[in-house]
């Protein structure tokens, strides 16, 4: 059997390694000090865990097929042993577990301990709202009017430790992106304090990570680190107030999302503020619709208002009843928000 | 194994697993899936027909129409979307968080300004009322209104549909009623 | 309740005195009256009477229930405080022709017929209904021997010819507002008052138009347009005339308004400036002069600066409470209210300017100096509560002060020509804040006390609805104190994250309240604004959400939710008088000289509002209100009046053969 | 228990089924015939049969769903089931699998084996035992009966408030479960108790308590765990059920209430149950590998107490399931050193079993080859939990597919591979046929195969960083190919189950005869017929030594002892006289008291019916079903207690 299984086991290590590129979600390589200690220590741990199971397995493997002296083999007959031998294996094997697992402790402390904290105090607080099915972001201002709203889609200067604080709307959720940071639950009632930065300018995936609901397949987020200068020009757009919608098909819009929208949806500057679903303001600046679900396109847009629960079952965002003017009129209107 | 056998196996099984759960759903009802809860609605104008004002104002002829059903009523899945909605659509500021009212009228109790059957509450969410209450018919598909109804509903002081002929002469269940009255009850 | 029974023992044991009594009372009736002319000698005298009085009314003092709080101020006649008062504009004594009696918002009355020897004869002398049921807070006014009484909603004004027997109605002026207000006012469907200005009565409807009627024939002469109902926004205050100058502001903190001040026209209702409480400092009309005291007020743009972007657009501020004038600086001074939504976490920052003190020029409108008196409220402490002018010695030196009891349970007093606090010290039970900073003008705040959204916080004191709501406190140069009818409570609340909907509210606030230690829901303060600290304080077990008056009489009135009426000593906080009414009572008493030169006390029940509102009737056992229902109830010296003790039938030929006019005509 | 004063002497005989006493044994020992006798029945034998046939029963339907999710998975953006379909499918999985499975097999092993193993004739409370089957029949299928409301409990086993709460999950479904959970919560408390107090009281003589064969301490210590663990969760879930259902607001933070409450309660019993369901399968191990590499294992007493500490720690590291929950970072250090600390005594029991392989003479039976391959399996489950016990590294691990990789080797390896090796073990002792050995050897390699393609890639998947409980996933996440290997491994595994099963079913008819001791085995039960008569014993033995059925054969390596110290199986007390064995004191096990047993009798079953019912009642608010159901419980409990004459106990004399 021994062989089969190794023989598996390589290959199944080696797929991943393979395909690292498209594993977004992969934290066997990470980006940043609050997260690369504990990378090292996984992949240290691991080893170690390797290394028992080999060792164990030969061992198993030895016992098993280890030719016994034929002198006490008398002819198939079931003789008993009875000898008092082998505690020695407990004393050494549990010796040894013993020493390797008092060094990995050590480590281990000392790894929490580095990461518990960040090297010096955020720049930035990003506070997180997580909801049935998406995750709302306010950008804590140095004075209270550089404070804003949006959602699913957080950026963050390169190189800088952020801190985030985790809240949540209804139920239980986790708050997680692999290659920048350990898990922080998100439970009601109570605010939880998570830091992380990223060493590496680029798009990085994460996704609720505790059972919220039907759609917690679909509830993911994404961090954009960027540079300082592409951050601050990020960070004042989406400051920015978004201008009115100039053509008539543009207005018409505006006025069917402020009659069927606004009691759900903000879009700053233009008297709708609505809490229940994400802030739309800089829509276009997003990737992606429905936490992750979708690319943000005119057609997957048109596609979502017209009837988000045959793309998201059971999302909370009920189908509009909207002619087929107004759905396109609306949906242009929500691509100038960019 | 054989791959194709393994694969027809794997379908069947999966079918065997399927019919007894696909029950589910169905029997779910409202639940949060929008998409098929919109079955079974009666149609706007149904609703539409139905007058405003008092319940002892509304004519009689109109009682068909008055008897429209919630569709969603004593469904747990939408009585809880429905207190959700009443949260979020703001109603807990003008209603009370417990529904006993407070700039708005009480919700709980047996008294209703514009009837408290159950096409009637939809009406007054969807139209709004004169002394204030805001109409919600663009900001709130039909069966979201229906799923705040059933939590009104659930709230226990509206009329049902069946006791609506005694509602709107104010008898209540159990009430004695008078031999002469009984008399004239008689249509 | 034991209170009344004991006041009912004491008047028992005065009729004992009758003889002696009589003629003393009788004394102090022509005193009284030539002192009405403010003839120092002959007021000397009154004071002589009324300190005889007190030794002999004093037999009630052990079976007082209220014990007051402190003893020593208990006899004599010195002023506490040495506080004077301006009671320009100096109308005629005899009459009630705003809201506060005067620019000071003194409500202070120089008429001491009735007075603490005599007030325990008090008795009903007429009522008048008026027939709607919302609460009734707004005082009558007497102006030219006719009594103006404004209902709540639908806010009809009547007119009451005093000269009369049964004060027949002269005219009845139904402005017919909008009925969608009804559902837009937070707190009931109340309006604070009527102003009187160039024989033009000037009020706020409910539905966002202010309206003037000309005093003599009710017909309307100009109506305004402020704002648009439909978004929440409603006026619920008595506007204040400043020279040609009305000022009007909005109502709507917990409904997402942006909130205003502004002066209209008396002759035209032309609106000559508008003040926001949010927005640029154009919008808010800062300017150069604007001088606030302390530096967090200090900056440009602060009335967007101090908002997350955007949310100030629907921070309310709104101006529902009272404004008084200084005609020496030139300066009107009101509060706005809590900012919107009441949930904190949805607007970080100071959220300026709601929960802000204004002092602005009443001619240009730009303000001169700010305080806030709660940054960031997070409880719902609007500071539109009345600023009292005052002048008192404050260590050592004279100060032109105001004395402002705000929701957040603090008494302050003010330099109300820089904006300094003075005296800050909780006028009731408070645990929001553990202090004040008297260098950055801010109560430190409680971190425990801090409401997150979805967290259920328990014992928050004072509630929203503060340590002390609109209702005005007076005050008497006499005695030199305040006195206030202040509340005893506190909260659980639990914020719920909320959505701006026009015309739906932007609250979040679920509150459950309950009396704070002591058990008493409510209580009468005498406060000394120079030491900031309570002289004495009557419990009452109901909320006391009622305006007070202070007379020369040394007798300061106020009433209760559960309908009690009350004249208590203005020295040692002794309850001399009391009667049940038939409706709560959260109006505001006035006294004036009826044309058969007795004083008048008036009052209105009718319970609403905020009262019926915001008291959780389980929170106090066996607790409920009497019905609503509004009556007005005017009391005199053994209930003597032109209504009373004489043929009926003479009133009637009298009626017949007046013409309105002659009803005028007769008083000269 | 109430004695009279007349003493009796047990007279010592030597077996013999053919005779006299024999047949008066059977006759007060064997049940009514018909289906009268099959419901009355507290034989622990019956019993014990019962719950591992049920068990296996929910393992099949536990099996399925597990299939089915992992069709669902096999490609990305699959749409097989709905969301939520796929929450209800791995919510009862879980429930099955670990509530209504894991336990109850052990139980069943225990409740069979233990008399057998201990010497005597039935457990100490024979009734008791009959009424912990019952409930546990009827709770899971009140559990199931969530379906017929239209949908099952949707939250995950664990059911994290508030999603558990009225607010989000408004159908009943959570109140099966939570009400359930207590009534199988009563099942497992009685069967503890019953536990506990058998081997207190009803060893044979001589079986002192190092001497106990080690799946009893295994089965001990997990009794004892249940019944500190499980109040937890009973109140936990009963808590859960008022907030719901009675408006109290014990886990609603904007009522005042604490969300985390519900994670410690559950956790606090979560922990230990874990090893509840572990702990008696080492013990199957550490007694079925001496068997087969005829020697006694190496260590006794060191895994005794390795079993005791596992169980002592498992209480002080509930902490380790919420390290992502945002607790102060010194308390999840501490928690995380304990979670680790764990990694020694199971390295002892590790050690124990290899020394026990390498120092004997391996026989290689099917039962051996799932035993041996179990210590490999553990050894990886072992390991990969103690890297989520390293507080940071968790962070990243927890609520992943490692996890998922993590607690299928634990509890696949440590509980299924040891039962069905147990299973192949004692088969010819329980059926009195032996199980096919080719087909077996078939059933193990194909399980062994499958269950490592299986669940060997969801340690990688966990690394690509896939949640546990998603319904789906979109592509290019590289999540494709592993689910799809994990998916055909499943089905193989399923395969190897699916041989088992038939090979069970085939041996039942067509197994070759079996002696009653096939496998040359030691302790107590392989000493009487196969199947065991319905008095286990003709005879109470005497127990000398750890092995007594190897004495004469170890004792010819050393022939230091005398006939003094050797057991004897043949000649011990002859108790004929009613349902009657032997009571012992606590440590040495000296003769005590003749225990006179229970009958069989309804009561049990009334009893669980009449509680069930009650629950029944509380979940339909139908408080009056609620009230009678209530009454009819206690007067079962009264015709339970009702005093029988031939209950007194009496006193052996000492000479």
């Amino acid at each position: 059997m021994r062989p089969r299984i190794a023989m598996l086991c390589c290959g199944l290590l080696a797929a991943p390694a393979a395909t690292w590129a498209e594993t977004p979600m992969s934290y066997q390589r990470t980006f940043g000090p609050a997260v690369d200690p504990v990378t090292r220590l996984a992949w240290g741990l691991g080893t170690v865990s390797l290394v028992v199971i080999v060792v164990i397995g030969v061992l198993l493997l030895g016992s098993l097929l280890r030719r016994r002296d034929a002198a006490d083999g008398d002819s198939g007959q079931l003789a008993v042993r009875h000898d008092g031998g082998g505690m020695a294996w407990i004393y050494v094997g549990s010796g040894i577990s013993l020493v390797v697992l008092t060094g990995c402790m050590v480590w281990t402390l000392i790894v929490t301990a580095a990461v518990a904290r960040p090297p010096s105090p955020p720049l930035l607080t990003v506070q997180v709202t997580a909801s049935q099915w998406w995750w709302g972001l306010r950008y804590q201002g140095a004075q209270p009017d550089r404070t804003f709203t949006t959602a699913n889609e957080i950026h963050i200067p390169v190189g800088q430790p952020i801190r985030f604080e985790l809240a949540s709307a209804d139920v239980v959720h986790s708050f997680w992106i692999p290659q920048l940071a350990g898990k922080m639950d998100v439970i009601p009632g109570q605010t939880n304090v998570l830091w992380l930065q990223a060493n590496k300018p680029g798009t990085y995936r994460g996704q609720c990570a505790a059972y919220c609901g039907v759609q917690h397949a679909h509830m993911a987020i994404f961090l954009v680190a960027e540079s300082a200068q592409d951050f601050a020009a990020w960070q004042n757009h989406q400051l920015a107030e978004t201008p009115m919608p100039v053509s008539d098909s543009d207005r018409r819009g505006e006025e069917v999302f402020q009659g069927h929208c606004a009691v759900c949806h903000t879009i700053r500057g233009t008297g709708s503020a609505g809490h229940v679903g994400p802030d739309l303001t800089h829509l276009m600046t997003r990737g992606t619709i429905a936490a992750g679900l979708l690319p943000n396109t005119p057609g997957t847009l048109a596609a979502w208002i017209a009837n988000p629960g045959s793309l998201k079952p059971g999302t909370h965002m009920p189908a509009q009843v909207l002619s087929g003017s107004e759905l396109k009129a609306v949906t242009s209107y929500l691509t100038t928000l960019n | 194994m054989d791959h194709c056998a393994a694969r027809a196996g794997m379908g069947m099984l999966a079918f065997a697993l399927l019919t007894p759960l696909s029950g589910c759903r169905a029997a779910q009802g409202g639940s949060s899936m929008t998409a098929q809860s919109t079955m079974n609605l009666p149609a706007e104008s149904a609703a539409g027909a139905v007058p405003l004002g008092q319940l002892a104002g509304a004519p009689a002829e109109t009682a068909t129409s008055l008897s429209i059903a919630n569709p969603y009523e004593h469904n747990p899945q939408a009585i809880q979307a429905g207190r959700q909605l009443y949260l979020q659509m703001n109603c807990a500021g003008c209603h009370a968080y417990n529904g006993k009212g407070n700039m708005g009228p009480d919700l709980t109790d047996t008294y209703w300004r514009y009837g408290g059957l159950p096409v009637q509450i939809y009406n007054t969410i969807h139209d709004g009322r004169p002394q204030g209450m805001p109409a919600w018919k663009r900001a709130l598909p039909p069966d979201e209104i229906w799923k705040l109804v059933a939590y009104i509903q659930s709230l226990g002081g509206t009329v049902s549909v069946s006791n609506y002929e005694h509602a709107r002469q104010g008898d209540r269940p159990g009430d004695l009623i008078a031999p002469e009255a009984q008399a004239e009850a008689q249509p | 309740m034991g209170r009344s029974a004991s006041t009912e023992e004491c008047r028992r044991r005065s009729r004992g005195l009758e003889g002696s009594f009589f003629r003393t009372s009788h004394s102090c009736l022509r005193v009284e009256y030539l002192s009405s002319l403010f003839d120092r000698f002959h007021s000397k005298v009154l004071f002589a009477c009324c300190g005889l009085l007190m030794v002999m009314s004093s037999s009630c003092k052990r079976s007082e229930a209220p014990i007051p709080v402190n003893r020593p101020y208990e006899t004599g006649n010195a002023s506490f405080t040495g506080a004077t008062l301006n009671s320009a504009p100096n109308d005629p004594p005899g009459e009630w022709r705003s809201q506060a009696h005067d620019y000071a918002n003194t409500r202070y009355s120089t008429l001491d017929q009735i007075n603490t020897g005599n007030v325990g004869k008090l008795r009903i002398a007429w009522t008048f209904s008026n027939g709607t049921l919302g609460g009734q807070e707004a005082a009558p006014l007497v102006v030219d021997n006719t009594m103006y009484v404004v209902t709540p909603f639908p806010d009809e004004l009547y007119a009451l010819d005093l000269t009369l027997p049964g004060e027949p109605i002269k005219w009845v002026f139904k402005p017919n507002p909008s009925p969608i207000a009804k559902g837009k006012a937070c707190c009931g469907p109340v309006t604070r008052g009527v102003a009187y200005a160039n024989g033009k009565l000037i009020y706020n409807l409910l539905d966002d138009h202010t309206v003037a009627v000309d005093a003599k024939t009710g017909k309307e002469v100009w109506r305004i347009k402020m704002g648009n109902v439909e978004t929440g926004e409603t006026m619920t205050m008595a506007p204040f005339v400043v020279g040609n100058k009305v000022l009007v502001g909005d109502s709507g903190g917990e409904m997402g308004v942006w909130g205003w001040i502004a002066a209209l026209d008396v002759d035209s209702g032309k609106e000559l400036w508008r003040a926001y409480s949010t927005g640029s400092d154009s919008q808010v009309r800062i300017g150069n002069d604007f001088k606030p005291f302390y530096d967090h007020m200090k900056g440009k743009d602060l009335g967007i600066g101090s908002w997350p972007a955007g949310a100030w657009k629907h921070g309310a501020g709104s101006v529902w409470g009272w404004i008084s004038y200084d005609p020496q600086l030139n300066l009107i001074y009101y509060g706005t209210s809590n900012p919107s939504p009441r949930v904190p976490d949805q607007r970080p920052g100071d959220n300026l300017w709601t929960s802000t003190i204004f002092a602005r020029n009443p001619d240009t409108g730009m303000a001169r100096w700010a305080y806030q008196t709660t940054p960031h409220d997070r409880w719902d402490y609007d500071a539109v509560n009345e600023d009292i002018l005052m002048d008192l010695r404050v260590d050592g030196q004279l100060r032109k002060v105001m004395v402002h009891f705000d929701r957040n349970a603090y008494g302050y007093t003010i330099d109300r020509a820089t904006g300094e606090v003075l005296k800050a010290a909780p006028f009731t039970y408070q645990n929001w804040s553990s202090g004040f900073d008297m260098k950055t003008g801010i109560p430190t705040v409680n971190p425990d006390k801090e409401p997150h959204p979805n967290v259920k916080l328990v014992n928050v004191c004072p509630p929203d609805i503060g340590g002390k709501d609109w209702q005005p406190s007076a005050a008497s140069p006499r005695t030199g104190l305040v006195y206030a009818a202040v509340f005893n409570m506190c909260m659980d609340v639990t914020d719920n994250d909320v959505s701006y909907i026009p015309s739906s509210p932007f609250d979040g606030m679920d509150m459950k309240r309950y009396p704070a230690p002591g058990g008493n829901l409510g209580e009468f303060i005498a406060w000394n604004p120079v030491t900031g600290k309570k002289v004495w304080g009557v419990k009452e077990v109901y909320l006391t959400m009622s305006g007070v008056l202070a007379t020369a009489g040394d007798v300061v009135f106020y009433g209760t939710t559960d309908g009690w009426f009350r004249g208590v000593d203005a020295r040692s906080g002794r309850v001399l008088w009391s009667q049940k009414l038939g409706s709560g009572i959260i109006g505001q008493p006035i006294t004036y000289l009826g044309p058969d030169h007795r004083q008048y006390i008036a009052i209105y029940a009718g319970v609403g509002g905020a009262a019926t509102v915001h008291v959780d009737k389980e929170a106090v056992k066996g607790f409920d209100f009497p019905a609503g229902g509004n009556s007005l109830y005017v009391f005199s010296i053994d209930g003597d009046s032109m209504s009373n003790g004489q043929s009926q039938l003479g009133g009637m030929d009298s009626i017949s053969k007046k013409s309105p006019q002659s009803g005028t005509s007769e008083k000269q | 228990m109430t004695t009279v004063e007349s003493d009796r002497a047990p007279i010592i005989a030597t077996a013999n089924d053919q005779s006299m006493s024999s047949a008066a044994l059977l006759r007060s020992w064997e049940a009514k015939p018909g289906i009268g006798g099959w419901l009355s029945t507290v034989d622990h034998k019956q019993i014990g049969i019962r719950y591992v046939v049920t068990a296996f029963l929910f393992l099949i339907v536990g099996g399925l769903e597990a299939l089915t999710m992992r069709l669902q998975l096999a490609r990305p953006n699959q749409t097989l089931l709905t969301p939520e379909q796929y929450s209800q499918i791995f919510t009862m999985h879980g429930i099955t699998m670990i509530f209504l499975y894991a336990l109850p097999v052990l139980s069943g092993f225990s409740n069979y084996l233990w008399p057998l193993l201990l010497g005597s004739r039935d457990m100490a409370f024979p009734r008791l035992n009959a009424l912990s089957y019952w409930v546990y029949l009827f709770a899971g299928i009140f559990l199931y009966s969530s379906f017929v409301f239209g949908k099952g409990p949707d939250n995950g086993w664990f059911n994290y408030v508030p999603y558990a709460s009225l607010t989000y999950s408004p159908g009943p479904n959570i109140d099966v479960y939570a009400l359930g959970m207590v009534l199988y919560g009563i099942s497992t408390t009685v069967g503890s108790i019953n536990f506990i107090v058998t081997l207190v009281h009803t060893r044979a003589p001589g079986m002192s308590i190092n001497r106990v064969p080690i799946l009893v301490w295994g089965t001990l210590t997990a009794s004892v765990g249940n019944l500190l663990a499980v109040p937890a969760v009973s109140l936990a879930f009963f808590m859960l059920w008022m907030d719901r259902q009675v408006g109290t607001h014990f886990f609603d933070s904007s009522a005042g209430g604490q969300p985390m409450l519900w994670q410690h309660l559950f956790w606090m019993f979560g922990h230990p149950w874990v090893y509840a369901i572990v702990l008696p399968a080492m013990g199957i191990v550490s007694d079925g590998l001496p068997t087969f590499c005829r020697r006694p294992l190496v260590g006794y007493t060191a895994v005794a107490l390795a079993t005791v500490t596992t169980m002592v720690l498992g209480f002080g590291v509930w902490v380790h399931h919420m390290f992502a929950s945002g607790l102060p970072i010194l308390s999840l250090s501490f928690f995380g050193a304990a979670s680790m600390a764990i990694v020694v005594p199971s390295s002892v029991a590790v050690f124990a079993w290899l020394a026990t392989i390498w120092t004997g003479r391996p026989v290689f039976t099917t039962a051996f080859l799932y035993f041996a391959g179990f210590i490999l399996l553990f050894v990886i489950g072992g390991v990969s939990g103690f890297m989520t016990a390293a507080v940071p590294v968790d962070w990243q691990l927890t609520r992943t597919y490692f996890v998922v990789a993590h607690l299928h080797y634990v509890i696949i390896g440590i509980n299924v591979f040891p039962v069905i090796g147990g299973v192949y073990y004692w088969f010819p002792k329980v059926t009195g046929r032996l199980m096919k050995e080719g087909l077996g050897k078939w059933s193990f390699w194909v399980m062994f195969l499958g269950f490592n393609v299986a669940f060997f890639p969801m340690h990688i998947l966990g690394f690509l960083g896939m949640p546990r409980q998603i319904y789906t996933y979109s592509d290019g996440l590289g999540w494709g190919t592993p689910n799809l290997i994990v998916t055909i491994g499943a089905f193989v595994f399923g395969g190897g189950i699916l041989l088992f099963f038939i090979n069970v079913i085939l041996s039942l008819k067509h197994g070759a005869p079996s002696p009653p001791n096939p496998w040359d085995a030691a302790s107590l039960e392989w000493s009487t017929a196969s199947p065991p008569p319905v008095y286990n014993f003709a005879v109470i033995p005497i127990v000398a030594s750890r092995y007594p059925l190897w004495e004469d054969k170890m004792n010819e390596d050393d022939g230091a002892s005398h006939d003094s110290n050797r057991s004897s199986v043949a000649a011990g007390m002859l108790l004929d006289q009613g349902r009657e064995t032997i009571g012992t004191t606590l440590l040495d096990a000296e003769p005590d008291v003749i225990l006179r047993m229970p009958g069989d009798s309804y009561s049990p079953l009334l009893a669980a019916l009449a509680m069930t019912a009650a629950f029944v009642g509380l979940l339909l608010h139908s408080y009056l079903v609620f009230g009678i159901a209530f009454l009819l419980t206690l007067l079962t409990s009264v015709l339970w207690l009702w005093p029988q004459l031939s209950l007194y106990q009496r006193e052996p004399s000492h000479e």
